[in-house]
């Protein structure tokens, strides 16, 4: 199979959308961030320069006329950019977004994807290095995808276009150059279909997004050590496969959560409490988050890695749970 | 002045304030008897709603705020069903998981209601960017107070409008004249610092017009001259109607101050009390527009109290339909979060 | 002890601190009317109006304009009409309010107290019901706080405005009106501190807010079948007394946590993951959450009470947690 | 330009804030283009003229808060140069100890309270602290400074309205050069003055060439001065070039050639040797000097250690 880049295959996924779908409209151009990458943005809105839109600094009013649109026949799909700026954008991600459809009885549909780059990205400092998701889980109203994967990514964009419901789609900068193997052929990911990216049968992880590839570097250095590790990654958090990440469980008897938001209510939080109350039985040994620590991310590069969650902190972790 | 329309349609109109007028004297009776929640009635501004939306075609939108049952009656939204949402019953427009605040009814052109002030300015600016990008010929209707334009969401989306021409009128009704929050003698507000309304447009360059909101012929006028600029290509309208707040409206809950409404104190000023008197005189819209009505002899008085008589009558039916509707089965709350 | 109103605690709180402290302000909308429930009556005709500040509906900038207060020597206390409407005001808290005193090294302070109305009740829909605690405690630096009777209401208010942090400080509608004994005069209460409601041995119940008085109520049946509940306030979200709370949990060995919120990415998700990390052995059975289901508040009557957990979900819980066999 | 009222030292010093102001900036993107310097680095080449003119017109207990671009206001200000590269490189001696970095610059004993690297985002905080100044009495008053690309911010607007109902004693502070982040500000809305809002509001407005630094002393000072005496905001808008890209690594929207004539710095030296209040000698070992001072705290700062482990939990709360 053929290699792509997760940039590539996101923006082979965007265009074909775009080709096939003329409802499809795209607000917004930093999907790739201000990576190398981001080129090949440009070189789709230049394909499709009707159907690219370049919203002023207004979060708030530009995430609003991509909810309007999606409820009256478009199918926008808004770049927020750096996910730091969604709070900006929060009422009506929350409060409209969110709740139209339910408040509506189902008349009002809001078949939109918006996209942020989430994340400790080097330098980002306290302000552009959020990863909300934790709190737009404890929103109802919107479905979450995650992805960790070339393939993943576009699979799972694919559906998140197709289905009616709004989808946040958060990204990290760090994964964009990653390269994995993409098919020539169409296909599409459901959500709510997790995916199992080792086998293993000492310790379950399960993880999402960049926190994947780290965890996956972790893995294999432990397995060295012989110790087998399996990952889980559900891929979609709104729906989530509990399922798969309970039967993982049951099988390894121990879990690790790796999770880059910060450690109080995030989604590492939420991954432990499901565990900890319907696999209680299996557990050899109690759950451990591996996650950003309860502060604002610091700029100085050190203090940015002492507070995130590391390879070396997930293999003590992992060590951890067994002893 | 009235509407430049029919007769017939002129009484159309007529009909449809009686019913917004008649609904919400129910509605605050209904929440004298029993809790209801929270909500908002839009008696003393009919004359703005029911012309404006009158030339609204299917397929246009409409985004509204709190204060909206006038705007959804005035589109043709059946009392019964929304009583029944307002009380939260399932045979409500949305089975009772919007309530007053948030009333939607897609058949009608209301996608939905955002109870947040200045909430919907986004979504109308985004519909209305869809109609364009998609090459509808479709105009978004956005309705919101004075209050709307004391939030940054509505300059974020005026600039969006303006800078890509959207087919979208922003429709603000200024009842801020005696508001709770409002210093004696200030207006539009003490809570804004532009002299007009108005004034917070122009530097965006969208057109604006200002009009008085109980003229029912100005406001077709606007909405006209509006909505034939966003059907051509010309964008976006920024309309102040200058309404008038009903004393009943003065408290944070809505009070049948004034009374129910006698009709006839538009041909017989003997039958209008002390009490009040300026309101029911000068200000009530809806007997101000039927004595344009009468002078143009367009219809009798007597036709007038028996069309109210039917109306006052479907009123009742719809709250005994909504009474005795039933409440959802509580677990329909876990359904419907995502499509 | 003589009784009085939750909110009387929260409006004596304010017109206390105020005579006590010159650069209180009390700012919001409507503030000077007394506010839509009255917490704020009076303290205008005890501070005049350049005290007790009307400001317009512009959440996002009346937020930010409270920090920057903040950070020059004001001590402002803003109130958020509904706390829903503080998503206008989200930049603000969350990349302003809750980092510039990490952000500067220390530099600046942010002594901020941003009180909301929270909760469910009265059909007031998904605009103006939500319990949004799990995303300020998921935001670090900010402090959260949910009294649950008069005298707390009264305590803690007291004390948030004294921290030199931004606290935001949730009031639920559904309790002001309730009575409760009088704080007793130079009584303090900190802010992180949790207190056991109520003695027990066979199980820990939390409840958090309005959802103390579920639990009290869940426990009280439950005496009646023999079965002891411990019911636990923690009173501050953040921090979290973590400590009174596994000290219960080591004695009980079960843990049922109840809130209004959400229960996906709540609160109650936290504190599960905690507990069972720092009392996996004496833990009998695993933690179980009793929260909202994952929707919005709905509007009808009927479905705000399957929304809201009443002291049967909690029971079953109980029963569900009393009667799990740990085969481990 | 006129410089007959301004006294050679006044002059002289202009000239130095703003060269140190551009030696740190050239400074700054030079260690930046040799990684060590973390993150988005946006200067401020450009603005030394507003920077300098504006903080001539202030009071060091007067508040300013800047944006993602605000080393300028920073330095005009007084704040100190070493603990400031040190901050950019994320050292420990650095203003914030390492945890704000290039867009979280404080040093509120020279009143530059603090800097946002949200758009508008500094702009409430700076008319929460006008309210503050206003109730101290002690006649400060309190200046957000925010590029056009703030103008279509709702929080921008809000914040007109209230300064205005209030009558703060606050300043909008607005370097127009024309791009928003990487756009024409063509692209964003159609209002080319951003003034054009503060009259809605009757917050009296003036625009400045923002390449005259005494034009723009003066405005700010008249500012100033009305907000002193209690009158209320002033809008001061001043137009710039921005002769850097968005941020380093990014191309400027400028040709080579076209900079030296929108290049603040070297129009007011020349100015200054045709008119005769400063020798060419004198401006070139002002120039000079500055280099001098940035290179001694670039050495110092990235001499500096790197902030402990320990450091990173601190401060989250107050205590």
């Amino acid at each position: 199979m053929r290699t792509l880049t997760y940039g590539q295959a996101m923006v082979e996924g965007l265009r074909e959308l775009l080709e096939s779908d003329d409802r499809i409209h795209i607000m917004g151009q930093y999907f790739l961030g201000l990576t190398p990458q981001r080129a090949l943005v440009g070189e789709l809105a230049a394909e499709h320069p009707d159907r690219f839109y370049y919203p002023p600094i207004a979060e708030l009013g530009y995430l609003g006329t991509a909810i309007g649109a999606a409820m009256t026949g478009m199918r926008p799909i808004v770049d927020l950019a750096t996910a730091s700026f969604m709070f900006q954008a929060w009422a009506q991600i929350t409060e409209e977004m969110a709740n139209i459809h339910y408040m509506s009885d189902g008349q009002t549909k809001v078949p939109m994807v918006f996209h942020f780059n989430h994340g400790i990205r080097g330098g980002g400092a306290a302000q552009h290095s959020h990863s909300p998701q934790a709190m737009l889980w404890n929103t109802p109203g919107m479905e979450i995808m995650l992805p960790s994967t070339p393939y993943d990514v576009k699979g799972l964009l694919k559906t998140a276009a197709s289905t009616d419901n709004p989808t946040a789609w958060g990204d990290h900068v760090k994964l964009f150059m990653m390269e994995g193997e993409v098919p020539e052929e169409d296909y599409a990911i459901p959500f709510g279909v997790a995916d199992i990216k080792r086998e293993g049968s000492d310790v379950t992880i399960v993880a999402t997004s960049l926190m994947v590839q780290r965890s996956l570097a972790a893995a294999g250095k432990l397995a060295s050590e012989g110790i087998s590790v399996e990952i889980v990654d559900p891929r979609t958090i709104v729906p989530l496969d509990e399922a798969a990440i309970l039967e993982s469980v049951a099988k390894t008897g121990r879990l690790v959560v790796v999770d880059e938001c910060h450690r109080s209510c995030g989604v590492g939080a939420e991954f432990s409490a499901i565990v900890a109350e319907k696999a209680f039985g299996y557990l050899k040994s109690p759950i451990r988050r591996v996650v950003t620590e309860d502060v604002p991310i610091p700029f100085s590069p050190p203090m940015e890695e002492y507070v995130e969650p590391t390879e070396a902190k997930i293999i003590q972790a992992v060590k951890e749970v067994i002893d | 002045m009235l509407p430049k329309l029919s007769g017939e349609q002129v009484l159309e109109q007529l009909r449809l304030a009686i019913v917004i007028r008649r609904f919400e004297e129910e509605l605050i009776k209904l929440a004298g008897s029993r809790d209801i929640g929270h909500f908002h009635v839009y008696i003393g501004q009919e004359m703005t709603g029911v012309p404006a939306l009158y030339l609204l075609e299917r397929g246009d939108l409409s985004f509204t705020t709190h204060r909206n049952h006038g705007h959804l009656l005035a589109r043709g939204v059946p009392a019964s069903q929304m009583y029944a949402e307002i009380l939260g019953k399932e045979t409500g427009m949305m089975g009772g998981r919007g309530g007053t605040l948030h009333l939607c009814s897609m058949e009608h052109g209301f996608p939905t209601t955002s109870s947040a002030v200045g909430g919907a300015t986004p979504l109308a600016t985004g519909a209305a960017f869809g109609f364009q990008r998609l090459g509808q010929d479709r105009v978004s209707v956005c309705l919101f107070g004075d209050g709307a334009l004391e939030e940054g969401s509505w300059h974020e989306s005026i600039n969006i409008a303006a800078m890509e021409k959207l087919p979208v009128i922003y429709l603000c009704e200024n009842n801020s004249l005696e508001a709770l929050g409002q210093k004696a003698g200030e207006y539009p507000s003490s809570t804004l610092a532009a002299v007009d309304l108005i004034d917070l447009v122009t530097p965006f360059g969208v057109p604006t017009i200002q009009i008085d909101g109980c003229d029912a012929g100005a406001v077709h006028a606007a909405m006209g001259e509006a909505l034939h600029r966003a059907r051509s290509g010309g964008g976006a309208t920024f309309i102040e109607a200058r309404t008038v707040r009903w004393p009943g409206n003065r408290p944070i809950w809505p009070e049948l101050s004034t009374g129910e409404t006698n009709f006839a104190m538009a041909w017989d000023s003997s039958l209008v009390p002390t009490e009040y008197r300026e309101w029911h005189a000068e200000q009530d819209a809806v007997l101000r527009f039927i004595r344009e009505i009468l002078a143009e002899g367009l219809i009798e008085p007597e036709a007038i109290l028996a069309m109210d008589a039917e109306v006052s009558a479907e009123m009742k039916e719809a709250v005994e339909f909504a009474l005795a509707s039933n409440y959802p089965p509580a677990a329909a709350a876990m359904e419907k979060v995502l499509a | 002890m003589a009784e009085t109103r939750y909110i009387n605690g929260i409006q004596q709180a304010l017109l206390e601190e105020m005579a006590d402290d010159s650069t209180i302000r009390v700012m919001g909308e409507d503030v000077t009317f007394g506010g839509p429930f009255g917490a704020t009556k009076g303290l205008v005709e005890a501070y005049g109006e350049s005290r007790v500040i009307n400001t317009p509906i512009s959440e996002a900038t009346i937020v930010g304009m409270a920090v920057g207060a903040a950070i020059t020597g004001l001590r402002p206390v803003l109130e958020i009409m509904f706390v829903d409407f503080i998503t206008l005001g989200m930049d603000q808290l969350v990349n302003h309010a809750a980092k510039l005193h990490y952000m500067t090294g220390g530099q600046l302070e942010v002594p901020l107290t941003i009180r909301a109305t929270c909760g469910v009740g009265g059909g007031y829909g998904a605009h103006h019901s939500q319990s949004l605690e799990a995303w300020f405690s998921h935001v670090p630096g900010l402090k959260v706080v949910a009294p649950y009777t008069p005298a707390d209401a009264k305590a803690l208010l007291k004390s948030s405005i004294r921290d030199n942090n931004t606290v935001l400080f949730l009031e639920h509608r559904g309790l002001y009106w309730t009575r409760g004994e009088e704080l007793a005069e130079h009584e303090q209460v900190a802010l992180g501190e949790a207190v056991v409601r109520r003695a027990g041995k066979d199980i820990t119940i939390l409840g958090v807010s309005k959802m103390v008085g579920t639990a009290l109520k869940a426990a009280e049946q439950l005496a009646e079948h023999g079965i002891e509940a411990e019911v636990i306030d923690p009173r501050t979200l953040a921090p979290l007394d973590l400590d009174t709370i596994v000290s219960s949990v080591k004695r009980t060995g079960h843990l049922v946590i109840a809130h209004e919120a959400v229960e996906t990415g709540g609160i109650g998700a936290e504190i599960a993951a905690r507990v069972q990390e720092a009392a996996f052995n004496e833990l009998a059975a695993p933690v179980m959450r009793v929260g909202a289901p994952f929707s919005p508040v709905p509007t009808s009557i009927a479905l705000e009470k399957e929304f809201v957990p009443g002291p049967e979900q909690v029971i079953e819980a109980v029963r569900r947690s009393i009667a799990y066999n740990r085969v481990a | 330009m006129t410089t007959s009222e301004v006294s050679r030292d006044d002059l002289r010093s202009f000239l130095e804030s703003m060269w140190l102001i551009r030696a740190f900036e050239e400074k700054a993107a030079e260690i930046y283009a040799r990684g060590k310097i973390n993150g988005l680095l946006h200067l401020g080449m450009g603005l030394e003229g507003v920077a300098s003119g504006a903080a001539s017109a202030m009071r060091r207990d007067d508040y300013v808060f800047g944006g993602h671009r605000a080393h300028a206001h920073a330095i005009a200000r007084g704040a100190d140069i070493t603990s400031m590269m040190a901050e950019l490189a994320g050292r420990s001696t650095g203003l914030c100890g390492g945890k704000g970095g290039t867009m979280h610059l404080s040093a509120p004993d020279v009143g530059f309270v603090t800097a946002t690297g949200v758009v508008a985002g500094n702009i409430p905080l700076a008319l929460g602290a006008a309210l503050s100044a206003r109730e101290a009495g002690r006649e400060q008053v309190s200046a957000a400074v925010f590029g056009d690309g703030a103008g279509q911010a709702g929080v921008f607007h809000e914040s007109l309205n209230i300064a205005s109902l209030w009558k703060l004693p606050m300043l909008f502070i607005c370097e127009n050069n024309g791009y928003a982040e990487f756009s024409p500000l063509s692209d964003h809305t159609l209002v080319e003055r951003l003034s054009e809002y503060a009259k809605t509001y009757g917050v009296p407005r003036v625009t400045v060439d923002g390449n005259d630094v005494l034009a723009v002393r003066d405005a700010i000072a008249e500012a100033v001065q009305r907000a002193r005496a209690g009158k209320g905001p002033s809008f001061v808008e001043c137009l710039t070039h921005r002769l850097r890209g968005h941020y380093e690594g990014k191309k400027s929207e400028y040709e080579r050639s076209e900079i030296d004539s929108k290049d603040v710095v070297r129009i007011f030296e020349r100015k200054l040797i045709e008119s005769g209040d400063i020798l060419r000698d004198e401006a070139t070992e002002i120039a000079r000097l500055a280099r001098e001072r940035v290179e001694q705290a670039a050495k110092a700062a990235l001499d500096a250690p790197w902030p402990q482990a320990d450091q990173v939990t601190t401060q989250v709360l107050s205590t």
